[in-house]
């Protein structure tokens, strides 16, 4: 039988090692796996590039990563935030690399790592510093720039009901990039609000189907703080 | 520059955002960018139906939820609680940029620091010496809207002027911006340049010119 | 008020012209929207590229514009059918040009037209007789084929709900292409078997959001025939 | 060739089909190409939760339907009507093809018209002068799943064999053909070329290398 729950969040993230490159869902304060986050920064685990929209806020999850020492990397979109500079002042102080793209780049160079499509053009950046060094060719008559997929070895997700095969919902603004990083990782870990029995999600209803998930811990914790 | 001009009474941040969605045809699927821009939805008559798009994954965006009736998943780019109309749709990231990129918004209106005659747009860096630069969705905006209406004061806080023949700060996307909404003037970006379509209340053609960085044309 | 849905097939279809490239959603016999094919077919247009997964079977819709010498060329997977030989005659008497496009390069290649992507890199048919002509080039380690964005016209696609606004969903196999199309094509027209007011499919649920869908008419026609 | 060689008892393509099914990993997502392939599905021990992936944008593809109990929007890749298990799951054809395309898929299991001995697969065309010719999902399969496996005779109906050095007919995928079972044998593709892995009853070594245009290795 399968079954791809595991009975707590130490072992759902055992195996993350020291180097890893790590995807993590969300989107602002939501969608965010945030107990798997806390899990790895008290495993003490160092030099980690992580790939995801944000970098963090004041507290918790992320920025608990960040403060710790144990992100040598960020990919991301928008590493700001509103109610910190947590990650401005670890940037300036050199003490953390930032590969900056664009928000619409990164989720399709994630989907593509998913999907199998090695390397895609895109107009977005063209022209632009975000695009410097990068291959670029006139398609249709616009000038576009040759992006990379962006693979990882773990994935961390956060959604809204998980069964034991893996299939996955999102709660709407929780969806975000959690369905493209799952597939884009050597091993995806979810954290799931709801446990439902199998066939509990009608399949026209499952956004991500389990052949993407690797381990999935039931995490019941109530509704995302801005 | 400011300092030979006379004083003007520019229109507010709410003025502005209502001027730009008076012009916002029923049956639109508009972005708001974060910041000013979002205020444009707020003046969006009822009775006229217009979808915005929020880049985080969502279609149908309603107003600010009224007290008390926060809905904790649903957040818009800026990270501010919303509320979804009857019609509204989720998706993901790639989804949501995918229908950017490809096009399909019929508008994007963001914010600027600058923006030249030739309608490329600079407004997501202030510079090589930025610390934590963020680019979040813009470039994307820029590239792949239908039309992109910049919504900005007409200069900086200090005057100088944020129209201008060609952009000193990093660019977003070249060649993109259609129109400026600025506090004393709607401004269109054509094959010639600059194009005045309408001032605030009681100022000239000369006065908006004085205050912009490049040749502005009389429509 | 936005009201996607028109009265009736006719209006539907209005505009279609004499080499207009159409995109027909469908699998096999599921998801085919046959009542606009049909109308399509009646009008009497010439010289049309169609581009689907199959070229049709014996009888109904595909069938239809084939036979009546409307299609110019396929640009499609899996042109055969069990139970006829109409694509095979017609090609092999020169009346119909083929472009035979691997399944998943076909679908990618729509779903690129509509998400913005000009091309894209994909290790689906390298080294064999369906690249030739193509540029190639080896990215981590595997020879992978340079591929374009297919774009259209017209897509003409069948659902199972949909709202005033366009909003979409499908049943089960009646997904398959029909929601990349939609967004592929410059106007895209949808049959549905269902009218649902604005609100009842929730917006988790909503498979096509309506921002890619032009026009709506409700064909109740029932369940698809093998 | 044939006329030359003794006469042996091959399997039928059921034998065929359920030893392969044996071979199948719990856990295992598989595609089952159409034709033969499609019958390993019937040879699953129900015990054995293996998931079925179907290129229509299905996942969790079950049994036949009973008699009179068809759901009409259910069908396979080869447009035969089939059920689904509890947990199983749809999407679109974009999405059913990234999901072969980047490696998800532990199995595919393709009918083939030649194998060579360096993986090479042919079991799209038989040639240049074929009429209407047609390629499904085959290439994607071929280039995307983490193994390939090859269900078919082990010889033509007139005794060619279809293990060979290098394919004669168009090319499906480069190197992809990971194990073969056929008629007579189970045969791996390995980097020194065909390992004989095992044989129909009563067969021996020689009697499979007679049958193969290739050289055969003893495991």
């Amino acid at each position: 039988m399968i079954d791809k729950f595991v009975p707590d969040i130490a072992t759902a993230i055992a195996g993350i090692h020291d180097g890893a490159r790590i995807m993590i869902g969300g989107f602002g304060a939501i969608g965010l796996p945030n107990q798997l986050i806390d899990a790895v920064a008290e495993t003490g685990v160092k030099e980690l590039t992580l790939i995801a929209n944000n970098a963090g806020a004041a507290f918790g999850g992320l920025a608990m990563l960040l403060k710790t020492g144990a992100v040598r990397k960020v990919v991301c979109s928008y590493p700001r935030s509103a109610g910190s500079t947590l990650f401005e002042d670890l940037y300036r102080d050199g003490k953390i690399e930032l590969e900056l793209v664009p928000q619409g780049t990164l989720a399709e160079r994630i989907r593509a790592a998913s999907a199998g499509v090695p390397a895609f053009f895109t107009p977005t950046a063209a022209g632009t510093q975000l695009a410097h060094g990068k291959e670029t060719r006139e398609i249709n008559g616009k000038l576009c720039v040759l992006e990379h997929a962006i693979f990882a070895d773990f994935a961390l997700l956060e959604c809204w009901q998980a069964d034991r095969w893996g299939n996955l919902t999102y709660r709407l603004a929780g969806r975000n990039f959690n369905p493209i990083m799952a597939g884009a990782a050597k091993l995806t870990i979810v954290q799931a609000q709801h446990k439902v029995e199998l066939g509990e999600i009608a399949p026209d209803d499952v956004m991500t189907p389990g052949i993407y998930v690797n381990r999935v811990v039931h995490v019941p914790y109530g509704d995302p703080v801005l | 520059m400011s300092a030979t001009l006379t004083p003007i009474k520019a229109m507010t941040r709410e003025q502005m955002a209502a001027r730009l969605a008076a012009d916002i045809p029923e049956g639109w699927y508009v972005n708001l960018g974060i910041g000013a821009p979002t205020l444009v939805a707020n003046y969006v008559d009822s009775g006229r139906e217009v979808i915005f798009h929020s880049e985080n994954g969502l279609l149908g965006v309603g107003p600010k939820p009224a007290e008390g009736k926060i809905e904790p998943w649903l957040i818009n780019a800026g990270k501010q609680y919303i509320t979804m109309m009857a019609g509204g749709s989720t998706f993901d990231s790639a989804d949501s940029f995918g229908l950017i990129r490809g096009g399909h918004l019929d508008l994007a209106v963001l914010g600027g620091y600058e923006v030249a005659e030739n309608g490329d747009l600079a407004n997501w860096s202030t510079g090589a010496n930025d610390a934590g630069p963020a680019v979040g969705g813009a470039m994307d905006l820029g590239a792949g809207a239908k039309q992109v209406w910049v919504l900005m004061d007409h200069t900086t806080k200090s005057g100088e002027p944020k129209l201008v023949t060609k952009c000193s700060y990093p660019l977003t996307a070249l060649g993109s911006v259609t129109r400026i909404y600025t506090n004393i003037a709607v401004i269109d970006v054509t094959p010639k340049g600059f194009v005045l379509r309408d001032t605030a209340p009681g100022l000239t053609f000369e006065d908006v010119q004085a205050r912009t960085g490049a040749v502005l044309h009389r429509s």
